[in-house]
């Protein structure tokens, strides 16, 4: 069982996204549950999202404490939340921003940790270039695609076309196929880094 | 020369009929073939004008619907006098839920006949009368009529006003009047009863809700109360209709005098009679012999208080004032 | 047909295959998506001859439930929490009544403190209301359950609540299987009052009954349920024939032969604690789980054959009548009188407290040993509890409880991870 | 369907309950007699018959009136109406004006030539009755419809007595007279005019008669001794008035005097007005004294009649009198004054009042008679077995619907002392006071005036001075009526009882009272507006 937290904040789609994460998974004939932190957060307030994919149904309701990947929407929260609670050794981390791990100052915190598991990507402008909000949810799921290897873009595209349509749906498929493509890119120059 | 013609024989509109009538300028009082919704063997007080009331106002929806009326009652006097086991007086579909929720139960029953009329548009069409005291309508059960109203559900309800808590033993209702005792208002002090204005006076909110149709009648004028609620039936939506009925028990009058009161409630301009349509007043019933406030309280023991030996003056011209404000508001002295 | 879709939503659909004619809705977290979910239906006509109306209070949605439903019309509402207890004597009357409304429970806690996250009070506050009440698993089951419903209620002319767990089932994105309209047909006829409003056979509903006959009225209430008990698992029956899945009937054992430790409970938690007991097992030890489908009618017998070979039985339960311990407890040990059990009551995720496999390892290690009290609340922060009765035993004006908590544990805004 | 338990009830069961239990007072029926009724000479039932008018049924309210009265024609003209000063609708706005619907009933029962229905047996007994005024007529008229022949024997030329020597035509039109006089001839009674009866017995005996009714009148003017000069011309009221329906009018010349103030003298001065002559009446106390009734004098004044009131005749010459002026003492009665003055008058009549012409009744053993009168029992019966006496030679008001009702009355004990029975008349109901009636139900309508004629030919013709309603306003004025004391079928009962315990019986039946239901709790008694139900308490 592979699970999936997503952190961020109110009005950032973190919801949508695990959803949407299910969605995919469905779509491949995975077993999928994606739930809220069932919160009343309001816009701006931290919030957490969980996804789980099986190949055998899921009966396990509980939060999910110990994540085989994070997707962090928002990289303000890393000074305000313990994101990285109960993250398993070698967990994937997928983080929202321009900066890398060493300027976000995670470079203890992901010591040892295999690089190409952790990447970033400034999805906001992502969203910003491609669908006109920052909504950085969407591109970061391309991202998390390309990342964990779990879900193919393909399903992501599918699951983006199950909740958007039109002009949102088209940009956020563009946003997220640039994702996956960056994320790609980062993983492989970080497998180079390493071989080297 | 000349002389007035006239319309109905001499007691004019104010006899429930009489035998020298056209049969379409009858009421549907005098007619031998009434419905008589609410039956004979009804457990009501000697001389209910709640039980008066309803047959008036039932009878009347009845014949607007020939016969295809279903009923949602409050619990209160009605309910209770009306259908204790083993033995109902209702002669039309009737449900008694709760006291509180009687406009909900309405909506619920028109929007199922709503729903069976769309599924077989040729059966007969059936409309939906809700009914209450003033406990069941003015207090607990405010929120639902403010609902019903505001949703503006196919529903006529009924209020039976009579001044207060009647089948718990005479309490005190938001609709009680100013300076009536009640036993939870008892005489004492200056100004038992409600506090001075005219209480939580429904038919007003009901117009604030702009609803299609809002009267208000009593039990001494049977036309007037019958042509409302026939008005009222040829509106969708909404309706209201506030009718006095005169509690001998709760007011302390002869059980002979119901109308009597009813009549000096009117003719005082203690009890305002209009008719609004979409929130604007339409008409009201004119004070035939306007008479002063005491010919009203005198014979209430509910006002005794205000008669002892020092009459309380006071008290006494307020009540003036609220009758005159009313006549002044509702041009109760112009007659059209 | 499988989807992967929110619970709501499930639900929302599986209500819509029933062919309601009259929906009441009136907001309130989290059974908030359920009614929204059947309004669009409504709105784009995918849900045909159905009137949709929006209340002004949970008690006025029962009220207008009991009009269309004395009316001859198929009628559904949902509630929570704070909703059900706002609508309670409507709740009884309707059952009083014998109206077959169907209406959904998306557990959730009663204030105060309020608090809108998932535990059983509300629907067991209702326990002796005269509805029946079945309790979801799974959104599939919940999806099940309510055509089941239908079909129950109207039979025996009682009201339903289908209780699931507030966002744990109904904010759950999961996969469901559902149902055809022709399935759906094919297992629940048109709605056939029993009693009716109509102006060609006029009647009376709802008459003042006096001692000489309150009794008898109250009786046939109970003889109904007893009716019920018997109906439930052939539904359930019928239900497999037509769909093809289990789903319903008054208990689901798990991996209770051969068990000398059988823990019951109730809705979403089973699942978890599914999990627990396979990996327990794993570890050697002699576990089930007892799923307690139908709350109302209680299958004393049905629960009393689950547990007849176990050594020792633990209720864990999302609700707690406070003064005594368990209510879930209190009913099962009504079912095991006599039969010299051993019996465990833990108050477990109250509140949306996450109830945790961790935790209940731990627990069901010690009842295995019976080292458990015999009420025992899960994962309760001790240190909390006794600071504040240490306050309270020092000075009188100590303030608010939950929020004094709150600050003793330094948390601002409530997280449950 | 199969209802549930207890809870669902079958409609209108609560029939099982028998509330009547509950009462201890019981409201019932009843018939009031109404004021009008009470109050009338005639013994008509007024509120009887405008019951039948106000639904526009003339014939049938002719018909019930014509049951006591068979001059409606002339009483709708000439009866002084105590009924409408009785009329509890005085106490709403103002009377119903009862004497013009009876007038309007009487002339549309002349247009449309109602006759009375004859009796279907015959009694062979014969009944002499003397004098064709209105008592005489009324008698023979009750006699005939209880089937006895009756036959009248009238001194005078004409039919009608006072009604035609005492009353102007402006008044009573003659052709009214002769309409319903010929109608009683129509039903079988015999008139011989000009037949004097001088002896009662030799009368009685040389026609088989069993039994006499006399009514004969007052037609002897009574003369006063006014010092008077031998060229002087004084004449008595009633030949004045006699004289007007021969060909020869009387010669008064201009000015003429007419001295008393009862109606007689208003009758005198107003018919010689319209002659061309310039009256002045002259009477000894004031006008609010005057026998004369207030608006016949007021009439008189309107066309132009002169009175001098105060005053008394001390003496007439040719050409002028002396009056002497009065004044009222304390106790209300006229004392010279010593004061006297001169008037021009070319004659005087004396209108005093008039005496009986006792002359047929000489030698009848038993019969009394005093101060001019003679005397009758209870029964209109005089001293004398068989004679029967009513009208103005009897003590009474001298009136018209007096007359009528001896008549009746006389009959009844004539019909029943000829079976050898004696008539008890039936118990009179209740009377229904305005306390009785709940007059809020009834709506305003005022009073219709009758129209009159113009003052010009008022003073100049003998036209009839005032009209009669048309259909349109008789019928609104008939609707006036509150129906005191007797049900008119408003419904009211019915409508306002809470328990649904009144059964409507249908039109012309009433109401009955469901005493399995009735809680006893008066509503229908206080909302009846005529007062036709009262509360009686429950036998114990």
């Amino acid at each position: 069982m592979f699970q999936v937290r997503i952190h961020g904040r109110g009005g950032q789609g973190v919801v949508t996204a695990t959803e949407m994460l299910s969605i995919a998974a469905f779509d491949e004939g995975r077993h999928a549950q994606a739930f809220p932190s069932f919160g009343s957060e309001r816009t701006g307030a931290p919030v957490v999202a969980f996804c789980r994919i099986d190949d055998k149904e899921i009966r396990l309701r509980e939060p999910i404490m110990a994540p085989d990947a994070l997707i962090i929407q928002d990289p303000t929260l890393l000074h305000q939340v313990d994101c990285f609670a109960g993250l398993k050794p070698d967990g994937y981390i997928l983080i929202n921003t321009n900066k890398s791990f060493e300027e976000l100052g995670l470079a203890d915190l992901v010591a040892g940790h295999r690089a190409e598991r952790l990447c970033t990507v400034s999805a906001t402008d992502l969203a910003l270039k491609h669908v006109g909000r920052p909504v950085p949810n969407v591109p970061l799921l391309g991202g998390f695609a390309a990342i964990s290897g779990l879900i193919r873009l393909e399903s992501v595209i599918k699951a983006i076309e199950e909740k958007f349509s039109g002009k949102v749906a088209a940009g956020n498929i563009a946003a997220a196929t640039e994702a996956y493509n960056i994320v790609r890119k980062e993983m492989e120059e970080a497998a180079h880094a390493q071989a080297v | 020369m000349s002389y007035q013609p006239i319309k109905f024989y001499q007691t004019g509109t104010f006899t429930v009929g009489n035998r020298l009538l056209a049969p379409e300028e009858r009421s549907v009082q005098a007619s031998s073939k009434r419905f008589n919704s609410i039956n004979s063997g009804h457990r009501a007080c000697q001389g209910c004008g709640e039980a008066l009331g309803a047959r008036y106002a039932i009878d009347a929806a009845m014949e607007a619907t020939h016969g295809q009326l279903i009923a949602a009652n409050a619990t209160g006097c009605l309910e209770v006098f009306s259908t204790p086991y083993p033995e109902t007086s209702w002669q039309i579909p009737w449900i008694h839920s709760l006291f509180g929720n009687t406009a909900a139960v309405a909506t619920g029953i028109a929007a199922a006949l709503k729903i069976k009329q769309k599924k077989n548009p040729q059966a007969q069409e059936i409309r939906v009368v809700a009914q209450g005291g003033d406990g069941g309508t003015t207090d607990i059960g405010f929120g639902c009529l403010s609902g019903m109203f505001e949703r503006n559900d196919d529903v006529l309800y009924i209020c039976y006003d009579n001044g207060g808590y009647m089948n718990t033993g005479v309490q005190r209702s938001s609709a009680t009047p100013p300076a009536a005792r009640t036993a939870t208002t008892m005489a004492v002090g200056p100004e038992p009863g409600n506090a001075f204005g005219q209480g939580k006076f429904v038919p007003a909110i009901a117009m604030a809700h702009e609803i299609p149709y809002v009267a208000t009648a009593t039990v001494a004028d049977l036309r007037d109360l019958e042509a409302k609620v026939r008005r009222a039936m040829e509106f969708r939506g909404a309706r209201y209709i506030h009718i006095l009925v005169p509690c001998p028990l709760g007011w302390g009058t002869q059980s002979s005098e119901t109308i009597k009161m009813a009549r000096l409630a009117k003719e005082t301009g203690i009890f305002p009679v209009f008719e609004a349509e979409h929130g604007e007043l339409k008409s009201a019933l004119a004070i035939r012999r306007q008479l002063p406030v005491e010919e009203y309280l005198k014979p209430q023991k509910r006002y005794a208080h205000l008669f002892g030996k020092q009459p309380n003056v006071a008290v006494i011209a307020k009540l003036q004032a609220l009758a005159d404000r009313n006549i002044r508001k509702y041009k109760l002295l112009e007659t059209v | 047909m499988l989807k992967q879709c929110e619970g709501s939503h499930a639900v929302a659909e599986a209500v819509a295959l029933c062919r309601p004619e009259v929906i009441c809705a009136y907001p309130i977290s989290p059974q908030t998506h359920i009614v929204e979910g059947l309004g669009e239906m409504v709105k784009d006509g995918s849900l045909a001859d159905c009137e949709f109306i929006n209340v002004e209070s949970e008690f006025a949605a029962m009220s207008v439930a009991i009009g269309s439903s004395a009316t001859g019309a198929r009628t559904y509402t949902a509630t929570a929490s704070q909703g059900l207890l706002f609508m309670a004597e409507a709740v009884f009357n309707a059952s009083g009544l014998g109206l077959p409304i169907v209406m959904t429970v998306a557990n959730r806690a009663i204030g105060a403190p309020i608090n809108i996250w998932n535990d059983h009070s509300d629907s067991l506050s209702m326990r002796d209301c005269g509805w029946l009440q079945l309790f979801a698993e799974t959104n599939q089951e919940a999806l099940d359950l309510h055509i089941q419903a239908f079909k129950l209620a109207e039979e025996i002319s009682l009201p339903v609540m289908v209780c699931m767990d507030g966002f744990i089932l109904t904010h759950a994105y999961e996969r469901v299987d559902v149902p055809t309209q022709a399935e759906v047909d094919a297992f629940l006829p048109p709605y056939e009052p029993r009693q009716v409003l109509d102006p060609a056979e006029p009647v009376s509903i709802g008459a003042m009954v006096g001692p000489e006959a309150f009794m008898e009225v109250r009786y046939l209430a109970h003889a109904k349920q007893m009716q019920a008990l018997e109906r439930i698992p052939q539904l359930a029956e019928e239900f497999k024939q037509v769909f093809g899945r289990e789903s319903g009937g008054l208990i689901r054992p798990y991996r209770c032969e051969d068990a000398e430790t059988i823990v019951i409970a109730m809705g979403s938690v089973l699942g978890t604690l599914k999990d627990t007991v396979d990996e327990l097992r794993d570890a050697g030890h002699k576990i089930g789980v007892l799923g307690i489908v139908s709350f109302r009618p209680f299958p004393l017998v049905a629960v009393a054959a689950a547990l007849k070979n176990c050594k020792r039985f633990v209720v864990l339960e999302k609700s707690l009548a406070v003064g005594i311990g368990g209510i879930v407890a209190t009913n099962v040990r009504m079912a095991v009188t006599g039969m010299g059990l051993k019996g465990y009551t833990v108050i477990a995720g109250l509140g949306g407290r996450a109830i945790t496999m961790k935790s209940l390892t731990a627990m069901l290690d010690k009842a295995g040993r019976d080292a458990l009290e015999p009420v025992t609340f899960l994962d309760l922060d001790w240190k909390a509890v006794n600071k504040q009765i240490e306050r309270e035993k020092a000075h009188r004006k100590t303030g608010p409880v939950a929020e004094a908590l709150l600050r003793d544990a330094g948390i601002v805004g409530a997280r449950n991870y | 369907m199969d209802k549930p338990f207890a809870i669902t009830l079958d409609p209108g069961s609560s029939l099982a309950n028998r509330t009547g239990s509950w009462r201890t007072y019981k409201p019932v029926y009843l018939d009031r007699l109404p004021p009008c009724n009470a109050t009338c000479p005639a013994g008509e039932n007024i509120q009887g018959w405008l019951f039948h008018a106000e639904s526009g049924d003339y014939e049938a309210a002719w018909r019930s009136l014509t049951e006591n009265n068979p001059l409606p024609a002339i009483m709708g003209r000439v009866c002084y109406h105590p009924c409408e000063g009785a009329c509890n609708r005085q106490y709403v706005d103002s009377a119903v004006g009862i004497n013009s619907i009876e007038r309007f009933l009487g002339d549309e029962a002349i247009k449309r030539n109602w006759q009375f229905v004859k009796p279907t047996t015959q009694s062979g007994k014969r009944v002499l009755v003397v004098g064709a005024g209105p008592s005489g007529l009324s008698a023979a008229y009750h006699l005939a419809r209880l089937g006895h022949t009756v036959e009248i024997h009238e001194a005078g030329p004409y039919a009608g007595g006072m009604m035609r020597f005492g009353i102007p035509k402006y008044r009573l039109p003659r052709e009214v007279i002769e309409a319903e006089v010929q109608r009683i001839v129509n039903l079988g009674v015999s008139i011989k005019l000009n037949t004097k009866v001088s002896n009662i017995e030799a009368s009685m005996q040389a026609g088989k008669f069993d039994a006499a009714f006399l009514a004969v009148g007052a037609h002897i003017g009574k003369r006063a001794y006014i010092p008077a000069g031998t060229a002087a011309k004084v004449v008595d009221a009633i030949s004045v008035l006699r004289s007007m329906e021969g060909e020869e009018k009387p010669m008064l010349g201009r000015r003429v005097v007419v001295y008393g103030g009862g109606n007689t003298a208003i009758d005198v001065a107003r018919s010689v007005k319209r002659m061309g002559a310039e009256p002045i009446i002259v009477y000894r106390r004031t006008r609010d004294k005057a026998p004369a009734h207030d608006f016949e004098i007021e009439e008189a004044l309107q066309e132009g009649v002169m009175v001098k009131w105060l005053s008394t005749i001390k003496q007439a010459e040719e050409g002028e009198i002396v009056i002497e002026k009065m004044a009222l003492d304390d106790k209300g009665f006229p004392q010279p004054t010593g004061e006297f003055e001169t008037l021009a008058a070319d004659s005087v009549v004396l209108a005093l009042g008039q005496d009986v012409d006792l002359g047929l009744l000489d030698g009848v053993p038993g019969l009394e008679v005093k101060d001019g009168t003679v005397q009758v029992g209870p029964n209109m019966m005089t001293g004398h077995a068989g004679i029967f006496a009513g009208g103005d030679m009897v003590p009474s008001e001298r009136t018209v619907t007096v007359g009528v009702g001896h008549g009746k009355k006389a009959a009844r004990h004539i019909d029943a002392w000829l079976k050898g029975e004696t008539y008890a008349p039936p118990p009179k109901h209740e009377l229904a006071g305005i306390e009785k009636l709940n007059t809020w139900y009834y709506s305003e309508a005022p009073h219709v005036v009758r129209p009159t004629l113009d003052i010009l030919r008022r003073q100049s013709s003998f036209d009839e001075v005032v009209q009669g309603l048309d259909e349109g306003n008789a019928l609104f004025e008939a609707r006036r009526c509150l129906s005191c004391g007797n049900c008119f079928e408003c419904d009211n009962c019915y409508g306002v009882c809470p328990d649904n315990a009144v059964i409507k019986l249908g039109p012309g039946k009433r109401f009955e009272f469901n005493y399995d239901y009735c809680k006893g709790c008066g509503v229908c008694v206080a909302e009846c507006p005529c007062g036709a139900i009262k509360m009686v308490p429950e036998e114990n």
